[in-house]
């Protein structure tokens, strides 16, 4: 380059960190992986946090389930309700699953579980498997429902003149207060851990 | 103790015991310039800490914690106190082991140690990072009691770094390359796609925040600044850049910070941070404990696409506003700290803050931002704040009619 | 280990270990949200540190330690960092027992807490504070061998607080009254007559740094601000204005703080810091370690009277001088950042870097000083610095004929 | 005040923190303390640092001696030698010594410890008794030799045009190099308690 500062990348340092995968199967590795397999793999290495059914123990994430609540009081966002994407499952499960010992599984591990997840989100059967060559035959149902940010075009009555004086009738009235959910953390002085 | 004392018997001193007995820290030495190599703040500062809220996540690791912007004043947040936000715990990298590989739609991929990229031409700017996530618990109604939690996923840092344009064009970009993958090396290996407009016009590599270098838990030794857009995309402890035709759509920007709307659509790529203001004092956290009188109110104000040109206060919930006075430098892109000093009568306030930014965006209410976005997008709540102070100076987050 | 190990066998990778071997940090999780409610650097920067001289004084109790300036960059100095310089140890004051009294030649005298003072209207105002007896080691030749050392005893601060004016209405100034005595709480009691004129021109009362409280070693809960004027003056732990008709031409303004010339006269009352700069990197502390080639010369420039208009840079100990690339925000007594890129032909340098401020003030060479001066006025020292820098890179403080 | 912040101070509280003496014996108080009381104090409050004589242990502070130094290779700067005020010693010893015990001695023996260290710097005989009432009558000696700031009137070079090419011959020759005197700290990485 102009300032000749870097050096080359070698194709194996390439390899080792170019993991990403998108949406048009870019960057997915040989392999292949069933559902059979994926059911092992996550019920030794996920199902602790995910749940069995990916229906999350605790607080940890829902990774299954969910379809048809998007409109609803309370959605429940997963692979099979939200995400548009098998690819992310893929790319998210290789760089940072599991939690605690990211990008240890193997190519083929990780198609299993990504069929797995599948499965658990009702999309293919028990007997499917996934591999570079069929990733792109399968889509999630809710990639029709993204659109490209339209703030600016749909909200446009942030660009009004705000009202100064008057802007209102009456007294203001409490509709809603903090201090009945009482749910803030209470500080001692002693740090955050409380 | 000293005011007992003093009043026993005629002869004695009339006054403060503050004043009129000496203390310690008057009489005897305090430490020497060996004790503290690195400093830290007065021991009567100790509550001033960030703070998480524990049911929010299942696990403090993947987590965030809060600013206490309540405590803080003018426009630069001390590095200590910085909000944080990662997906895998802290990194703590090792400078000698750090690399940074650009490849992709490049003419040559490179690799770039910590010292390389410190040969490159560096810039020094002050910029706002605020979680898009931040005031996400408050969509429903008011939540949490305290700025710091409502409002502190925010911070505002003068960084040195390189500009990422003059990175990129070491390794002379493709014409196809159309979007940018920055990736982090820690166990979240966190992504993000960014078109490549940005990434030639603003954004940096930083190595440096507030003067020294960066903090591990903002991405020590070296992290992407992204100004104005939301700060899951300013990429620490970052590690890579690929530069392609597409964007990636990966997790954090499909399953996390997409904006889902009440017809179950959801909006995606929502980069920019709206302008937003809050008032940081008085609030829950910090209440007027003086009585009537004479009263300073103080806030933050900011906007992903400029500087900000006014800020409006109400102290009636919003029925009549007056322009708060701006204080300290007004950066593009940066926290912008505003005053507004009266003479509070010691009857109820109902405090709020309208920020308007240089493109003329008004902050909207809580309200408007429901009509349209309903409560389930969890993501870029901006809306007016109200703070309800009662007449012994407690104040509590509500909303009003 | 990871080299060695690579080398064995064909089959093995090629590259980096760094990066074809997965560290710690990506693969296991690190610290959560919990584990730091006050940040703290990162442990590869534990060298980043206030460092002392032992030998210039009796004891560290009235020393002073210097702010490691070739590890910074941008002009914010972090809170940790700044340099400390105290008489009798660093006062820990209780911010509830701190009172602030003014009397003398005004119509009612006051006293303030700390919740008094906040009641102010406030200012946020980025200055530079430099010891008068910055590089005061110096005036016989070069002796230190570090730019810490040599010129560390100088921060750049955002400071929020009220301007002295305000306060000084408050209690209605008597004509009379043409000076002010600031005095401290610490066990030095430090006192200093500052005219009027200063007091109500630009003088603050601080209490907040960079953001958060002021630090115990910079006057915590409260400290005078004197832009551009000798930091000695800056009087910490702020306890007492008098105003007076008179000078009180105390200790530290006439055994210390007063320029002895070889004549056997003194100057008093030498209270602006003249306009200076100084190359952080390269320099001893700071070698270039990466051979040949494309090299940042980086530094900071500073003028008690203004901003600076131009900084140039000389390779050739004062032979032929370029105007370096200023970068991040000018503001008025305040440090600016210089920067010099070249690619380096591994050939000895002999660096040198020359301040010019608003007022057309060119810095003086150390021996332009002398003349005037000799070497006995300890203050003041505001000479151009040599750096020579051999071909491996190595940094040493010298002078150059 | 306009903005009704603050209270008035007590004429007990002004008194309290009231301390400084000025060149005009302003701020003065009540008191009187001749050389002999003084000779004792300084033994037993002031010595172990300054010195029997003022002469200094160690690196303390030298109070007296050095007259006739100033013009000298390395003066000697003392109470006799270079403090153009009195006052100065009155105030300074009474805020700030002894060093560890500020503000502890009275009045009178602040007199007597001054008249003392004015009788170590050979400007009063023994039985000499400072107090309020004679305080003026005492002058230091270089009190003539201090002149207001004239930096800019004096060393006006600073506002010439600064040379930019060619500026001096030859090559640069390094005359004093910081590494020959080797006084510098160390660093070790391990913070600056070297
Ligand atoms: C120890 C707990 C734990 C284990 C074990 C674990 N995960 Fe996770 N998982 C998490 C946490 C925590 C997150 C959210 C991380 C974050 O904040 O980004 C997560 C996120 C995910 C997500 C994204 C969820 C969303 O809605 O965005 C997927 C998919 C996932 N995990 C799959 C797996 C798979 C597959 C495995 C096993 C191979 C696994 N996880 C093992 C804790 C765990
Ligand atoms: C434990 C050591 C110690 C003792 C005891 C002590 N001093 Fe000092 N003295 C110092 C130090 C240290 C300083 C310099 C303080 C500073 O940095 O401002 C000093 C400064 C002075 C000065 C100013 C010197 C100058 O050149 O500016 C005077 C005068 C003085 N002391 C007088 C006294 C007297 C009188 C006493 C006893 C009543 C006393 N000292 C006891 C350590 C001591
Ligand atoms: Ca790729
Ligand atoms: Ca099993
Ligand atoms: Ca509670
Ligand atoms: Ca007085
Ligand atoms: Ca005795
Ligand atoms: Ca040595
Ligand atoms: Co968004
Ligand atoms: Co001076």
């Amino acid at each position: 380059g102009p300032l000749g500062l870097g050096r080359p990348a070698t194709p194996d340092e390439i390899a080792a960190w170019d993991i990403d995968v998108r949406p048009d199967g870019v960057g997915l590795p040989e392999g292949r992986g069933g559902v059979a397999e994926g059911e092992e793999l996550y019920s030794d290495n996920c199902a602790v946090c995910h749940g069995d059914f990916g229906e999350a123990v605790g607080r940890w994430p829902v990774l299954a389930g969910g379809q048809g609540t998007l409109t609803a009081d309370r959605p429940i966002k997963t692979i099979g309700s939200y995400w548009p994407y098998l690819s992310t499952v893929y790319d998210y499960v290789h760089r940072a699953m599991p939690f605690g010992a990211a990008q240890s599984l193997s190519h083929d591990e990780v198609y299993a579980i990504t069929a797995y997840l599948l499965y658990l989100n009702d999309l293919v059967d028990e007997d499917f498997v996934l591999s570079r060559e069929n990733f792109l035959s399968v889509r999630l149902p809710n990639e029709p429902n993204f659109k490209d940010d339209d703030r600016l075009q749909t909200e446009t009555f942030v660009f009004d003149e705000p009202c100064m004086k008057d802007c209102k009738p009456g007294e203001p009235t409490i509709t809603m207060r903090a201090a009945v959910l009482d749910v803030t953390p209470e500080g001692d002085g002693e740090g955050s851990l409380e | 103790a000293g005011g007992a004392l003093a009043a026993v018997g005629a002869a004695r001193a009339a006054g403060d015991p503050a004043i009129l007995e000496l203390p310690d820290w008057t009489t005897t030495l305090g430490e020497g310039v060996d004790a503290n190599p690195y400093g830290m703040p007065s021991e009567y500062e100790a509550h001033v800490v960030r703070r998480n809220v524990p049911w929010l996540t299942a696990d403090p690791v993947s987590s965030v914690n809060f600013t206490p912007l309540h405590e803080l004043d003018g426009i630069i947040t001390p590095n200590g106190l910085c909000f944080e936000r990662h997906h895998g715990g802290v990194a703590q990298v090792d400078p000698a082991q750090w690399r940074l590989m650009i490849h992709g739609l490049v003419e040559t991929p490179l690799v770039f140690t910590l010292e390389d990229l410190k040969r490159f031409p560096r810039v020094n700017k002050v910029y706002f990072l605020e979680c898009a996530a931040n005031s996400g618990m408050e969509w429903r109604g008011a939540q949490l009691n305290g700025v710091q939690f409502t409002h502190g996923m925010i911070h505002n840092v003068m960084y040195t770094g390189v500009p990422l344009r003059t990175i990129l064009e070491e390794c002379g970009l493709k014409p196809a390359g159309k979007w940018m993958l920055a990736e982090g090396a820690d166990a979240a290996a966190m992504t993000r796609s960014i078109p490549i407009e940005k990434a030639l016009d603003d954004c940096m590599v930083a190595f440096k925040m507030n003067g020294e270098a960066l903090r591990p838990e903002q991405g020590y030794p070296a992290r992407l600044v992204v100004p104005g857009w939301e700060g899951n995309m300013w990429v620490k402890w970052l590690r890579r850049l690929e530069i392609g035709d597409k964007p990636w759509h990966h997790r954090e920007e499909t399953s996390k910070y997409t904006d889902l709307l009440p017809d179950g659509t959801a909006r995606r790529f929502t980069w920019e941070m709206d302008a937003k203001s809050v008032i940081t004092s008085p609030s829950p956290q910090a209440p007027i404990t003086h009585g009537k009188g004479r009263t300073v109110i103080t806030g933050i104000a900011w906007s992903g696409r400029g500087t900000i040109r006014r800020v409006d206060v109400s102290l009636d919930g919003g029925r009549n506003w007056l322009p708060a006075r701006l204080d300290g430098p007004s950066f593009d892109k940066s926290i912008h700290r505003f005053y507004h000093e009266f003479d509070w009568d010691g009857r109820p306030l109902y405090l709020q803050s309208r920020a308007i930014d240089s493109t003329g965006y008004v902050q909207p209410t809580k309200d408007a931002l429901r009509s349209v976005r309903g409560v389930n997008s969890i993501y870029h709540n901006n809306g007016i704040q109200t703070w309800y102070v009662n007449e012994n100076g407690e104040a509590e987050n509500v909303e009003v009619s």
